[in-house]
């Protein structure tokens, strides 16, 4: 059965169509490939898929049952984690806080429970030792380098359990050594039946570990291959325009 | 009803709530009069041109039958006032406008201020009579009221006219960090006390030209001057003050002050209506028309208000 | 395909309704607007032809300093001492007319000084980083402080030789009946406008609120720039301080008091964004027509002077309520 | 290889030592340290008992409300109300037991009044997305005029059945001499200090200044927090307000008028910055300290009236400086 | 002869050695990939480059001239242009105004002369269309997507004729389409004569354009060869510190 099934999901920002009525679903443990040109509407539909937009028009269904979400938390809520293109991190705080950042861990009781700072950063450690990331946990965001930024935006994925993890660009700004991490990461993720959508620019990373890709180009749906049944060359074209639809 | 207005300076000083206490008091036994008593000012009283528009605003309503004001910045209502060229007559309350602008109001209801710093500075001569060192304590460094009476007070402590500084005149000498503004506000005018009296031990007097610091901050005033309680009895410190609002007479009676010199605010407010009409109706009327002050001693503090 | 590229890279993402529509300036205006229908039924006095020449008159020293507050809030900054410059250039008019010197050099007197004192807040915040709100809040206390020195805290009103010509400036009406300020003000708005959208320097000066680092990097002079916004912002507060001393004919070291807050008030209903990176010429002027247009309903609609308070506080914030009534809805 | 991965990891980039060294807080305390070792040998009225003891007190209620200052700006906003809801919590006290009713009725109707109102604020600027400069300012007029309303523009001077009890409570020093506001400045800071740093909420505000997108995207319950924050804000002025009251023994209706620029001037001269993201509660108490040690050394030193404004406003922009010139060099 | 010189140059911040003693040269007309693990320190290399930061120790020269900047400016004074990691926008100001940013076009004369929007809008609309990217040049950069951002930041280079262009990750956002175009830009610079560093972690774009390779490992520089003397895996090797240094 489908993890998640969108239907006729559209988006738009005034006069601009950035997603126009695209369907598909993803089972559990799948990982899809979503391609296309810049300003395609790749972010768009994730994010909506993320509660950070309602869709203008269509419906999402998750596990069977109709999602509607108001604010981004409730996806997190749903089993939906997010790795945003922009990251989304908060450049006055630590890598460890911005890892932890919505749920930290705390210690003590009741009323009195407070945060557990060594708790993060040793769990933030570890995460960027799995990853292989130079990243010090202890320090702040803002002098991290573009690379250790994403480390810590791909990090707070790990920390619990998800259906389906949504991720924009990971690998865009990781070195060689990182990439492969990340490509195991989701190949873990996979492996315990989570869904992943991967968002990339990178042919290669796609065909990698995507069990399917799909393309989309000016907000519309042009291709829902399986990954087999496809080739670099046919992505590109249908990419650029290239190949109008398959 | 058409309406007789007051303007005061600002809406923030307890003193010029008892001038609207006296407008509603006549409003209350006039209740079938055809004019009604209307009270407005600025929001502050440090805001003189806000009060110049209030006033302009007043001038061109259709209901304004006669208007008091009271002047934050004479020169700025005198200016307001000729450009405006009202039909209706116009008087000022409390404060004045200067003597050669006199002409642009028809009387002036309310209290001298220049007399009121006058007998404060009596008041202290007649402790310290050989003189001393002393620090004034004014309140908003624009306020022509109070520069006034600090210039009453000056002017009778030495018996010249027009010091602004004294520098042993008449054996007076006001210390280095003196006068004191407090814009009005208690607790920063008691605050500045206490720095004045730790850095001056040898002080010999207070003339506080505005209530602010007894009647705003009563308690650390008290806490101030008790240690000083006997001092004052002996008159071997003198503290002369303005005003009989709140607690002040309270705290004569408990002797922490020698002498309170008070307006009658509640009066101006409720003979002003009044006088307004009697302008309206073109009868003749004195000008100025003083009311009164209430001087407030320990020993006189039961009958020293006038009811 | 129906769309081309060169098609997409023509496409503009609002018309011209659209972005109208979107601005704060444009609801605060509707507000404005709306008062005035309003109060011309609900009283007599105020489409008075004498009413009006008030209003537009009163609102142009708030107005005119709002002006250059908003170079500074868009830059992402904040000027505090606006009310004390206007304070202290009002008075060195005042003192240097009144020692009997002609009204050209109280004006270049007063002009250098605010000048001096922009340049100073400027060079501080931009060259060495202070925050904006420290310096300025010190150069509140400074310039009144000065202003009290200068004149012996005094009411200074003869202005020597030419009182009569610098009483003609700020309270005259050499055009249509229209009051002189109301003139300088639209001057002067028109240039801040004309500065803000075809001139580098306001370029510039927008870039340096959407991103300052961003502005450095690609070369923008951003302390230069700085320094001048900061200028600006005192000159604007010395020119109100000469017209309105002009109008009053006297000058206290009152003047100006808690006129700070008004100004930034004008300035961020008017569409001005504290956070930097926003704001018009034109919306100053609204947002400072409409704290005017409050004021002077209260005396007109004879509000009880306890409540004036409460009503001139849920004003402004009514007045960006239709705004954000438009915001919220869109963000559903 | 010498260095390897987990020793990456392990590292951290600045020492104890060059935190300190680095925050602004630090380079403040030294100034005012300076200060006041300069004072006690310039006067011989500085460092005694007394005179500490009314440094100390008046340096509470700035002090306090500036703790409640320092969240608001740490989430990026700003909080101009404070000095009018410390008039109208101080005016509900004094009329209520006026009024006759015992000290825990004025109390809790004095706080809850502060609750109210920083939910209103609070509401106004997180769920519908208001300018904090505009809704705080409203809030300012509204909450004087409220406060006189309430008390009919009097003095209230007489405080019931438990007068003496409010008079004890601001004016008392129940422990070791030290004056009780103090007292409850110190435990109110520890607590925020304490909150800030060692639980969620805390975290979550430096959050919304840093990013307040990405804390919304990453779950925090970013319009909560904000409503909270102004709550707390506007407590921390009642409860000023109520210890004012005490001290005091009487309550006008222009306490507090002006204030909030002071509190805004401790908390960022203590560090806080309004760009949000960075203010610790330690600060706020250096940064009133500071405030209050200038004030009190003009009146020492005898400094002449006129000029004392020039000497606060430069102390304040001095007292920066010590920071400023340690970044300059820094980043040379 | 090299028209930069870059000898023992470092660089820290605090206790991070992010830069540590890097000398090398490069030629007109050159192309050189700069690759490394994250935090190795390239974007800090290339600011300083960029006059950005100024080296901690060590010199640069350019023309044989020693270089020293105080401000950023003074960089593209000498004729060195870089397209920033963090990209270096306004979000408030529009595509357009954002590539010609500090070099705003005018029309008129003397202390009249006005911004001229609409040649502004048509050259930006240009460039966009020579990289092929849909970047709309009135719209606001606020709301562009990750790659149109990215166009944005590399058509500030194509404004001017450099000596030096300075590229920090020109490929991390864009898509398939962009990335040809940009690779092909390069080939131009380098056919005019004009020297490029290109930052990337996409090892077949640097071993398609560049002439040579620098391999940075923790701030040190670990190798510097020519393309043709090395192989993707060698550098990777060299990145993860598999090879110690050549
Ligand atoms: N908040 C917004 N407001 C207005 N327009 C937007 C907004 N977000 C995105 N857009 C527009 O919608 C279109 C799709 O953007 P989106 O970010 O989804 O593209 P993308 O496929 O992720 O591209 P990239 O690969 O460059 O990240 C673009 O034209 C963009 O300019
Ligand atoms: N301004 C700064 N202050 C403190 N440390 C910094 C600063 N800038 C960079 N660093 C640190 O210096 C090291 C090198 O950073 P740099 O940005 O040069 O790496 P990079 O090679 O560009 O990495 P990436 O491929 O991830 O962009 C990193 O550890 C980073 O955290
Ligand atoms: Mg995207
Ligand atoms: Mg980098």
């Amino acid at each position: 059965m489908a993890v998640l099934e969108l239907t006729n999901i559209s988006k738009h920002f005034g006069a601009i169509q950035a997603v126009n009525d695209v369907s598909f679903s993803i089972g559990a443990g799948q990982v899809v490939g979503l391609m296309g040109d810049n300003g395609a509407g790749k972010s768009t539909l994730v994010k909506m898929i993320a509660g950070n937009f309602r869709p203008s028009h269509g419906t999402m269904q998750l596990d069977g049952a109709e999602l509607i979400m108001h604010r981004p938390i409730e996806a997190r809520q749903h089993g939906i984690e997010i790795v945003h293109q922009d990251l989304a991190l908060c450049n006055n705080l630590t890598a460890a806080a911005n890892v932890f950042l919505g749920r930290e861990l705390r210690r003590g009781v009741g009323p009195l429970r407070v945060l557990d700072y060594k708790a993060m950063y040793r769990r933030a450690g570890e995460i960027f030792r799995e990853l292989k990331s130079e990243t010090r946990p202890r320090d702040l965001v803002r002098q991290m380098s573009g690379g250790q930024r994403q480390a810590v935006a791909i990090a707070r994925t790990m920390l619990s359990e998800a259906k389906i993890v949504l991720m924009d660009e990971p690998t865009a700004a990781i070195s060689v050594r990182q990439v492969a991490e990340v490509l195991n990461l989701i190949r873990h993720l996979r492996d315990r039946g989570i869904a992943v959508v991967l968002i990339s620019h990178r042919m290669p990373d796609v065909f990698d570990v995507a069990d399917r890709v799909i393309v989309m180009r000016r907000g519309r749906k042009v291709a829902d291959k399986q990954i087999g049944a496809s080739s670099p060359e046919e992505v590109t074209g249908l990419i650029t325009g290239a190949i109008e639809q398959v | 009803k058409k309406q007789l207005v007051i303007v005061v300076k600002g809406l923030d000083n307890p003193f010029f709530e008892a001038i609207n206490q006296g407008c509603q008091k006549w409003n209350k036994e006039n209740a079938d009069a055809e004019y009604e008593c209307f009270y407005t000012g600025p929001a502050s009283t440090s805001d003189e041109a806000g009060e110049a528009q209030i006033v302009q605003d007043m001038l061109g309503k259709a209901d304004t039958a006669a208007i008091a004001i009271s002047p934050s910045n004479a020169k700025l209502i005198a200016q307001t006032l000729k450009t405006a060229n009202p039909s209706v007559p116009v008087m000022t309350l409390d404060a004045d406008l200067a003597a050669e602008d006199s002409a642009l109001r028809k009387t002036y209801l309310g209290t001298d201020n220049y007399l009121m710093g006058a007998r404060i500075g009596e008041y202290i001569k007649k402790g310290k009579p050989k003189g001393g060192k002393i620090c004034t304590i004014e309140g908003n460094p624009g306020a022509d009221n109070i520069l006034r009476r600090a210039q009453g007070m000056r002017d009778t402590l030495t018996g010249q006219k027009g010091l602004t500084e004294l520098k042993g005149e008449g054996g007076w000498t006001e210390v280095a960090g003196c006068p004191v503004f407090t814009n009005d506000d208690g607790a920063k005018g008691v605050q500045a006390m206490t720095d004045i009296l730790a850095a001056n031990p040898d002080l010999d007097a207070f003339g506080i030209m505005g209530g602010w610091p007894l009647f705003g901050a009563p308690q650390p005033y008290r806490d101030l001057f008790k240690p000083l309680a006997d001092k004052i009895a002996s008159n071997e410190f003198v503290i002369g003050a303005a005003d009989t609002i709140g607690d002040e007479v309270a705290i004569a009676k408990e002797g922490l002050v020698t002498a309170l010199v008070g307006q009658r605010p509640f009066e101006m407010g409720y003979k002003a209506p009044t006088v307004m009409m009697d302008l309206i109706a073109g009868k003749p009327v004195e000008d100025p028309v003083f009311t009164g002050l209430d001087e407030c001693t320990k020993d006189t503090v039961d009958t020293c208000i006038q009811k | 395909m129906a769309i081309t590229l060169d098609q997409t890279i023509g496409q503009k993402q609002q018309s011209w309704l659209a972005k109208i529509l979107g601005s704060q300036t444009f609801w605060v205006l509707i507000a404005v607007i709306l008062a005035c229908i309003f109060l011309s039924f609900a009283t007599d006095s105020f489409a008075t032809t004498k009413n009006l020449y008030n209003i537009t008159r009163n609102v142009t020293f708030v107005a005119i300093i709002a002006l250059g507050m908003t170079l500074v809030i868009i830059t992402g900054g904040i000027d505090l001492s606006v009310g004390s410059v206007l304070c202290l250039c009002s008075m060195v008019l005042a003192v240097v007319m009144h020692a009997g010197y002609s009204i050209e050099v109280g004006i270049v007197a007063s002009i250098g000084t605010a000048l001096l004192i922009g340049a100073f807040n400027g060079i501080l915040i931009a060259y060495l980083g202070f925050p904006p709100f420290v310096v300025t809040l010190g150069m509140l206390s400074i310039a009144r402080s000065l202003a009290m020195v200068a004149s012996n805290n005094t009411v200074v009103f003869e202005f020597g030789p030419d009182h009569d010509k610098l009483l003609a400036l700020g309270g005259g009406a050499w055009f249509f009946g229209i009051a002189n300020p109301v003139l300088y003000m639209i001057v002067l708005a028109l240039i801040t406008g004309f500065v803000l959208r075809w001139t580098r320097f306001g370029r510039y000066v927008f870039a340096i609120g959407g991103n300052e680092h961003a502005a450095t990097l690609t070369g923008v002079p951003v302390k230069r720039i700085k320094v001048a916004v900061y200028m600006v912002s005192a000159l604007s507060a010395g020119i109100a301080g000469i017209i309105q001393t002009g109008w009053l004919g006297a000058v206290t070291t009152n003047i100006g008091a808690g006129m700070e807050l008004q100004v930034i008030a004008a300035a961020v209903i008017g569409g001005a964004n504290l956070a930097g990176g926003a704001g018009t010429a034109f919306g100053a002027l609204i947002g400072a027509a409409l704290i005017e247009v409050i004021r002077n309903s209260l005396g007109l609609l004879g509000i009880n002077a306890f409540w004036q308070g409460t009503f001139i506080g849920g004003a402004i914030v009514f007045a960006v309520l239709f705004d954000r009534i438009r915001n919220f809805r869109q963000s559903e």
